[in-house]
């Protein structure tokens, strides 16, 4: 059994290796190539699920030894697989979510030229995400955390030619870089202090070292998870990841590689416990990231950079839950799946919007497109209402956990966490509301008038026919995929309930990330009560200013905040001043430097030589007489010299 | 009197040769300086021979001359062409070759 | 005695060369296929060195010894050990990809009589470094390799001066001039720093009395040789300037930007991932075997001068608007690394960068060779000529973005593991050296995301746009090449076993044992 | 004046006055000095066959001649080493005038092959078009004639040629042979002029450029009479020192073995002041012919004014009959001054190294960079005369041979390169040589290459002997300045290599004639030495360690 955990990767491994290796030959049967390798990935997950849940809890684990990767002395990297509930969970996430939106974006990429290349980076993908949860040591979970980057570098600046594409795509993998710095600090302190990178020795000696080191090494973990999951201060990649294609949004930038963060911290739970600075620090940056995305969610007129803000603050509740400790573990996984679910399927519902729109994505030339695409409609409102919370679908039980796990922390932070948690799910309620009214409710903004916002030119290819044309003909999307999102909205609508009825997932779950109950000043009752208050205010405001009056097609200026929202909250003007052109003047002064200086000295020595060379060389003035002078002084000089020699 | 007093004319008359080896243009006076080099050389090795009181500096002086008087010839030899070639036998004419 | 394997695997590409050089003018083809085919009959005897070498045996094997120039007490040595053996065979690996690569690249001008035969000289010479090279990695004399640590200069010098890119912006005239400073910058950077490495070499001579490596060695080990610490610090210094202009290491680093920059792409990569390796490896071989308390009295300054060369190197690249101007300056970080390893003075330093050295090479190779390909084909070094390429010639686009992502040490190819062997090793004894080495990681990914950028995305250029696909024959080079890089990065052990044994002894030289963690969680 | 000088005089006035029952003769090993004999009997006949064999005929017979009497003076030399004479049985000759031993025997063997190949440069005449249908050599056809002059037409017409300079050729090479091996310091003197004066003529018998061959002929003239009459000079004081001119002697007298110091002498002027002055003066006449600062400004315009194939033979064999000489008066007379020319030695050593190499980087004409870069050579061989030891001695002689066979190819290369005004010297001609004829450009290369001391080339293995035993002696600042120096160098032979290959050829460029199988074992030898000495040193590093020996 424990075999098959290798071809979970290998499957779509191999995908990946055939289709972007097969050549144009392959371009008719590729995409499904790829789809069937994912289900085929997805499949062995199962079987390995029901092996698991055969087996009692305590003895859920499956390891694989591979081959040993790394050896030098001391130094032990191994191949090795470690499949157990936490891994499991993430595995079906992966493929399951996956293979989904592989089949759905058999459609959405139907006449991109490039759509065997499309479908060869997602099983990339798939195979690095893959490999980043099962893992056994977190240098072997290094290659799938940067694998899973490169796949998002690549899908992201999947469209190319587009100039702000590729900027986009370059930028997200230079942010993740600087997480995977922290990474690699990471695994070097752990080297240092322990002499491994093993999951299981590193956790067993955690109780053997100093809180500072393992300070330490928490804190560039959280970098690292920062960088991935999009977090404050390293969070400003997804916005512009959004340049990729929405299938990639979906699974890359909703559902899967973001959360590798959060998996992160968890997984790494024995050594945060030990650290409970290091945790205040995660819990405080999951607090920033979930206001932050909700605000910079509230003012996006772009659906999916809405939907991205939203991701962002999702994480954030999910990053709080995991800086919480074992109070909060469990709830962080439960949501990311739950999210999983809901912020996949709205994503999907985005890109079919935009399928039937040419593609435009400014939701103030939407409106009214309820009665155009009913299936996307339905679907994306259950996924609106999960994500806010709406009692008894998905996002309502593991948001709400989370919040009360928050005050369940206790003591003051415990108030100051819930607060925003609180808070979060208002806002969280706002803008989704916003953006379900703008897209599928009020007058028909898109009428007669031309679409195709200039800034951003033609991506998909499926635009370039039915193109240029006056108006949009919105249109329900194909079966191929309307069917994944009907899924997802199913397991979004019954993903939480299923989860938490019996606390199925807790028990789960339990045996890896283990589960205290904190002392929560309030009673969960009241704090589901807090959250439905919240709900219910930020559904009416939104409702008052977008349902209410009509939303003008092109952005009033907007308050001071609201403008800083637009514009992420400046954060990306501070890296631009700060880093971008700050990196452009010291490179441009070191390449002065390095030709005026370090080159300069050695050219002026060799000038200096040859001047004197020069000089000397006028002595051989051509007068034999001169020339008898200098044989005069020389023997003159000799003669005294010598003579000095025995005087002294 | 003194035969040491001979090695000072000896000397004084080399460094006249010597001066006049750098201070003559003609190239026919700055040989016969160098001749006079020589000569004061000679000089030198007879007295000493006769201070040391054995022979060989007067042997040497001998062969001094001989040499010199080759010396003379392949000498005059050279300088005779340069004057035919350029018409003046001064040595700093002689200067092409410089740098 | 046996058959004399190191000789021949040095002695064969040297014939080779003259073979080549003396194929009558008209007969280009037939020197490009031999000097291929002896290039190919090269890796094979590397390879049987590499089946023949036994990692567990002594440290040095297949060793040949015999009287050379007794009066100076040299003998002709060779020996190898682990390090060496990996550098042989990646040495004689790249030979047949360089060759291939620079099929066309000395076809004759015009100028010139019919005597001129530069396609016959172009790849004798390239045959002539190889030899020369292969002997420097086998000998274990010092008097030995200094001769061809020296000599190799010159048939360099003629490749880098003689041979550069077709088409060039300034026209033909400037572009020898450039190339001709170029060339002789080399030259005397390398010449000055052989020459003070001879003035070290002959007070190595006074001090020992010989010039066999292994014999000082022991004798140093043995205290039989006793150095004035002085003397041994003023040794060290000759050795190991000369080294580190080799390596290169900041801030005698400016030859190599020029020298790759002006020559062929295939000579860049013969310079950066063959020629420089041997100061590299002889820094391992000769300074710490030779002068392990100045080593170590030297190790701080050499490991800040790392670490500039790491962070400045990488800096300047991203400042370049030359394709191999910028590899270049990445190489220089990269030496950076390779030094940092070495002088860490752990097993996973040491190791990491002698793995480091192998990868470079192939990392390296693999970047310029397409680099090269793309530059035959617009006749621009610039970047800013470039734009959109991956749309027009994506296979091109593909390697070029694999060997970049190489040069980024991205896990999964060659270059990570070493890269992270040498970051690890750093840090187990000097954190924060490790630390600042890092942030060599996220430059090295800006640099070359940006040349990415700037060349293969975005909206296609029109003088792009007539661009061909890779051919045939380039896709034979670089293919494999992009195959090892994939495989020594999921399976670099083959490499590791035998490196390791001949690091141990290494560190065992300069007395040094890797710091042990406080927490024993691996036993 | 002193009572003893007159008792002196009075019994030596007595003892001639004794009636003389027979002299008897001195005792002449004929045997052992038949070299220096077999060359001096050549050059004379020589001169018998200018006297009387017809012009026609002249060329083939002074040739044919010449080149069997160095051949056969080379085999007399090797016959002497293998009996011995350079080890065991070394030992002086000719009542004490003479040194046979190893350094003596190495130097003379090197003299003679140098001697032997100047002879094929000498030779040559194929290089320039035929005048008049007769095939001429870098000799002035009559070298009395004025240049231009109608005589001078004439002569040529006549199709005159100067035979003379074979003889001339063999009579310096014999005082070569003598000078290194001159165990007193008459016969020095006389080996001196013996071999200077027939190099002054030679070098006024250019046919082309003859001003400046003339001007370079009196310009070495007139300096090099000055330096031996300081020479000479120094001769007189040491005698006046020693009351003797034989090494031996003069060299016990310093060791203080025995004193014969005049009384008068000794308390006019303290006698090592004689000793001083006279020794410092001997060896300025010597640095004056090896090319050391400051007594080198001689060198680039001789070089450059004479016909090259003199200027290779003199840049070759000159210095080594020079240095030799130098070694053994500083080994054999001077040990016991070491202490007080070493330091000046030091100086002039690293002056002569800095001083060549540099001006050497702005030089134009290739004869005069090879005259430069001769006289940074200069000061590498001092350092290893300087290192004082057994070593020392060996590594030089190993010097001078690498050296002087690189010297011979590279002026015989000089020589191939013409154009319409001859030997196209001026470097901006030599610009694409590579291009036009890759074969002579690369052969010169090897040539640079090897004074440029890169390793496998004999260049190397001499800088490498030399800076070895100086580090020995304990001279390791010298050895560092040599390093810097020989960096220095190294940039303006790559110049020339640069030039020739990497630069593109001129329309107006000079053509490369395609010599006679003389030039080319000239130019083959000289390869063939550079590159064996380079790869294979063994054999002769063991010959010339050997011969360090010098007898007493």
């Amino acid at each position: 059994m424990e075999n098959l955990i290798a071809l979970l990767v290998a499957a779509p491994l191999l995908g990946a290796a055939v289709l972007l290796c097969g050549g144009r030959r392959l371009d008719a049967v590729g995409h499904w190539i790829g789809t069937v390798l994912a289900f085929v990935s997805f499949a062995f997950g199962v079987i390995l699920f029901a092996d698991l849940l055969g087996k009692d809890a305590e003895h859920r684990t499956l390891m694989q030894h591979l081959f040993s990767w790394v050896p030098v002395q001391g130094f032990q990297a191994d191949v090795t697989f470690r499949l157990d509930q936490l891994s499991m969970t993430f595995v079906l996430l992966i493929t399951g979510v996956g293979s989904l939106i592989h089949l759905y974006s058999v459609g959405y990429m139907e006449h991109d030229e490039r759509r065997r290349r499309f479908f060869g980076y997602l099983n990339l993908f798939l195979a690095a995400m893959l490999l980043l949860v099962i893992a056994d040591n977190y240098l072997l979970l290094y290659v799938g955390w940067e694998g899973v980057g490169l796949a998002s570098y690549l899908l992201i600046g999947f469209w190319q030619h587009k100039p702000s594409a590729a900027t986009a795509a370059k930028k997200a993998f230079l942010v993740n870089r600087v997480g995977d710095m922290g990474l690699s600090i990471a695994i070097m302190l752990m080297f240092a202090t322990f002499g491994t990178f093993a999951f299981g020795p590193v956790f067993g000696h955690v109780g053997d070292t100093s809180e500072g080191k393992l300070t330490a090494i928490a804190l560039m973990l959280l970098l690292a998870a920062c960088g991935k999951s999009a977090q404050v201060p390293l969070q400003s990649w997804l916005g512009d990841a959004m340049e990729g294609p929405t299938p990639v949004s979906a699974l890359i930038h909703a559902a899967t590689m973001v959360t590798a963060g959060v998996y992160l911290i968890v997984r790494s739970g024995a050594i945060f416990n030990a650290a409970p600075n290091a945790q205040l620090v995660v819990t405080v940056v999951g607090a920033v990231t979930l206001l932050f995305g909700a605000i910079v969610g509230c003012a996006k007129d772009d659906i999916k950079k809405a939907l991205a803000g939203s991701t962002m603050s999702q994480i954030g509740y999910m990053v709080l839950a995991a800086g919480l400790g074992p109070i909060g573990y469990v709830f962080a996984i439960m949501h990311l799946v739950t999210h999983g679910f809901f912020k996949a399927g709205l994503f999907l519902g985005a890109g079919s919007v935009m399928h039937g729109m040419n593609d435009e994505v400014d939701m103030r030339k939407y409106g009214g497109l309820r009665k155009y695409m009913p299936v996307t409609f339905i679907t994306f409102g259950l996924g609106y209402l999960a994500i806010i919370g709406f009692p008894g679908l998905s996002g309502f039980f593991s948001k709400d956990k989370i919040i009360e796990a928050a005050f369940a922390k206790g003591g003051t932070e415990g108030w100051i966490l819930g607060a925003c948690a609180l808070l979060g799910a208002a806002i969280t309620a706002f803008y989704m509301t916003r953006v379900m009214l703008m897209t599928f409710f009020g007058e028909e903004r898109w009428k007669n008038q031309p679409t195709r916002s200039p800034q951003s030119p033609s991506a998909e290819p499926a635009a370039e026919h039915h193109g240029e044309h006056a108006e949009p003909h919105p249109h329900e999307s194909p079966k191929v995929m309307t069917i994944p999102m009907i899924v997802l909205a199913v397991g979004s609508v019954f993903g939480g309930a299923f989860f938490s009825i019996g606390d199925r997932f807790l028990h789960w779950l339990e045996p890896v990330t283990g589960h205290s109950e904190g002392d929560s000043p309030v009673s969960a009752a009241t704090v589901t009560g807090a959250t439905m208050v919240c709900l219910i205010i930020g559904v009416g405001i939104a409702y008052a200013m977008y349902g209410r009056r009509t939303v003008p097609s092109v952005a009033p200026r907007g308050s001071l905040l609201t403008r800083a929202a637009r514009r992420d909250l400046l954060q990306d003007d501070f890296n631009h001043v700060v880093l971008v052109r700050g990196g452009e003047h010291l490179t441009r002064s070191l390449v002065y430097v390095d030709h005026t200086l370090v080159d300069g000295v050695v050219n002026g020595t060799a000038a200096s030589v040859g001047g004197l060379s020069g000089r000397m060389r006028r002595l051989q003035n051509g007068f034999a007489r001169s020339y008898a002078v200098s044989m005069f002084g020389g023997a003159a000089v000799l003669v005294a010299a010598t003579l000095l020699m025995r005087a002294v | 009197m003194n035969p040491v007093n001979y090695l000072y004319l000896a000397a004084l008359l080399f460094t006249i040769g010597a001066t006049g080896v750098l201070i003559r243009r003609n190239a026919i006076v700055v040989f016969m300086c160098i001749e006079l080099m020589l000569n004061a050389c000679n000089l030198a090795f007879v007295t000493f021979s006769r201070m040391h009181g054995n022979l060989d500096g007067q042997v040497i002086a001998f062969f001094t001359m001989v040499v010199a008087a080759a010396e003379v010839v392949v000498g005059l030899a050279i300088i005779v062409s340069l004057f035919r070639s350029r018409h003046s036998a001064s040595v700093d004419d002689a200067s092409l070759m410089k740098l | 005695m046996s058959f004399p394997l190191l000789t021949a695997t040095a002695v064969l590409p040297a014939i080779g060369a003259i073979a080549t050089a003396a194929v009558p003018a008209a007969r280009r083809t037939a020197a490009k296929w031999l000097a291929l085919l002896v290039s190919l009959a090269t890796l094979a005897l590397a390879i049987t060195i590499l089946v023949r070498f036994d990692p567990d045996g002594s440290r040095y094997q297949l060793t040949e010894s015999h009287s050379w120039i007794a009066y100076f007490g040299v003998r002709y040595e060779l020996g190898v050990d682990g390090i060496a053996v990996a550098l042989i065979a990646l040495t004689a690996l790249l030979m047949p990809f360089i060759i291939l690569a620079g099929w066309h690249d000395a076809d004759p001008l015009e100028t010139g009589s019919r005597r001129w035969r530069p396609t016959q000289g172009f790849f004798a010479l390239i045959l002539a470094v190889e030899a020369m090279v292969i002997i420097s990695f086998e000998a274990t004399d010092v008097f030995l390799f200094y001769i061809f640590f020296e000599a190799m200069l010159i048939p360099m010098y003629f490749l880098i001066g003689g041979f550069g890119d077709r088409a060039h912006e300034h026209g033909e005239e400037a572009a020898s001039t450039q190339r001709s400073y170029a060339a002789v910058k080399f030259l005397l950077y390398n010449l000055i720093g052989g020459l003070i490495m001879l003035a070290a070499v002959i007070g190595l001579y006074v001090v020992a009395g010989n010039f066999s490596l292994q014999e000082i060695a022991q004798a140093r080990a043995n205290g039989s040789l006793h150095m004035a610490t002085s003397t041994e610090r003023w040794l060290f210094l000759g050795f190991f300037f000369a080294f580190a202009v080799k390596a290169p290491l900041w801030p005698l680093h400016t030859w190599l930007p020029n020298a790759m920059q002006e020559s062929t792409a295939p000579v860049a990569v013969l310079i950066t991932a063959v020629v420089d390796k041997v100061g590299t490896f002889a820094m391992l071989r000769f300074c710490l075997q030779l002068f392990p308390e100045a080593s170590k009295w030297a190790t701080p300054v050499i490991l800040v001068l790392a670490l500039i060369s790491i962070v400045y190197g990488a800096l300047l690249a991203v400042g370049q608007r030359d394709i191999k101007r910028l590899v270049a300056y990445a190489s220089i970080s990269h030496f950076g690394f390779i030094i940092l390893g070495i002088f860490a003075m752990t097993s996973q330093g040491q190791s990491g960068a002698t793995l480091y050295m192998v990868n470079h090479g192939i990392s390296t190779a693999a970047l310029m060779l397409v680099a090269g390909f793309l530059i035959s084909r617009r006749g621009s070094r610039l970047i800013g000529d470039y734009g959109g390429v991956q749309k027009v010639a994506p296979v091109l686009a593909g390697t070029f973005l694999i060997g970049g992502l190489a040069t980024l040490s991205l896990p999964g190819l060659a270059p990570f593991v070493s890269e992270f062997l040498v970051l690890v090793g750093t840090f187990t004894r000097y954190p924060a050296v490790g630390i600042i080495a890092t942030f060599g990681i996220v430059l090295a990914a800006l640099y070359t995301l940006v040349l990415y950028q700037r060349t293969m995305t975005g909206p296609v250029k029109k003088e792009v746009s007539a661009m061909p696909d890779l051919r045939v024959r380039e896709l034979v080079v670089v293919a494999p090449l992009i195959v090892l890089l994939v495989f020594l990065g999921v399976y670099p052990k083959p490499v590791t076993d035998i490196v390791n044994p001949a690091v141990k002894s290494t560190l065992s030289d300069v007395h040094k044992k890797d710091p042990k963690p406080p927490v024993e969680a691996a036993k | 004046m002193s009572a003893s000088a007159v008792h002196s005089l009075w019994t030596t006035a007595a003892t001639a006055a004794d009636p003389i029952t027979k002299i008897d003769a001195p005792k002449i090993e004929y045997g052992q000095l038949s070299p220096t004999l077999i060359v001096v009997g050549a050059a004379i006949i020589g001169v018998l066959i200018e006297a009387f064999v017809p012009r026609k005929s002249r060329y083939v017979a002074q040739v044919f001649m010449s080149a069997v009497a160095l051949c056969a003076a080379f085999a007399a030399v090797v016959a002497l080493a293998a009996d011995g004479y350079g080890t065991t049985k070394a030992h002086i000759a000719a009542m004490g005038a003479i040194a046979v031993d190893g350094p003596s025997l190495f130097l003379q063997g090197t003299i003679l092959l140098a001697g032997l190949v100047g002879l094929f440069t000498f030779a040559e005449r194929r290089l320039d078009p035929e005048a008049h249908g007769n095939r001429v050599d870098s000799f002035a056809a009559q070298a009395a004639s004025v240049p231009g002059s109608d005589s001078e037409k004439a002569a040529v017409k006549a199709g005159f040629t100067t035979t003379e300079v074979f003889p001339l050729l063999l009579f310096a090479i014999s005082g070569m042979l003598v000078f290194p091996s001159a165990n007193d310091l008459l016969t020095l003197f006389v080996a001196l002029e013996v071999f200077s004066l027939p190099l002054y003529l030679l070098c006024a018998l250019a046919r082309r450029k003859r001003l400046m061959s003339q001007e370079a002929a009196v310009k070495y003239f007139l300096l090099g009479a000055f330096a031996s009459a300081f020479t000479l000079f120094g001769i007189a004081l040491l005698y006046g020192y020693a009351g003797s001119v034989s090494y031996a002697r003069i060299a016990q007298v310093v060791d203080g073995t025995v004193t014969n110091v005049d009384p008068a002498l000794a308390d006019t002027m303290g006698n090592d002041a004689l000793l001083l002055v006279g020794g410092a003066m001997i060896v300025m006449g010597l640095l004056f012919k090896v090319g050391a600062v400051p007594f080198h400004m001689w060198t680039p315009d001789v070089y450059q004014g004479a016909p090259t194939p003199v200027t290779g033979f003199m840049a070759s064999a000159t210095k080594v009959a020079a240095f030799g000489a130098l070694l053994r008066l500083l080994y054999v007379v001077l040990p016991g001054l070491r202490w007080d020319w070493r330091p000046v030695m030091w100086a002039v050593a690293i002056i002569t190294m800095l001083g060549g190499a540099i001006v050497a980087i702005t030089q134009t004409d290739i004869k005069r960079l090879l005259a430069y870069s001769s006289i940074a050579h200069a000061g590498f061989i001092l350092a290893g005369v300087i290192a004082t030891s057994k070593d020392g001695v060996s590594s030089v002689l190993f010097y001078l041979a690498a050296y002087s066979f690189v010297t011979l190819g590279a002026f015989a290369v000089v020589t191939l390169v013409r154009d319409a005004g001859g030997e196209a010297t001026h470097l901006s001609k030599w610009a694409g040589l590579g291009r036009r004829s890759p074969l002579v450009a690369a052969v010169f290369a090897v040539f640079l290459l090897a004074f440029a001391g890169i390793p496998l080339t004999s260049g190397f293995a001499g800088k490498f002997a030399v800076f070895k035993a100086a580090a020995e002696g304990g001279a390791a600042p010298l050895v560092v300045i040599g390093v810097i120096s020989s960096a220095v160098a190294a940039f303006f032979y790559i110049r020339v290599i640069v030039l020739m290959f990497f630069s593109e050829p001129r329309p107006e460029g000079p053509t490369v004639a395609v010599p006679s199988p003389l030039t080319m074992t000239a130019i083959g030898l000289g390869v063939v030495v550079t590159l064996v000495l380079g790869v294979a040193p063994q054999y002769f590093l063991d010959l010339a360690n050997q011969a360090g020996v010098f007898v007493r």
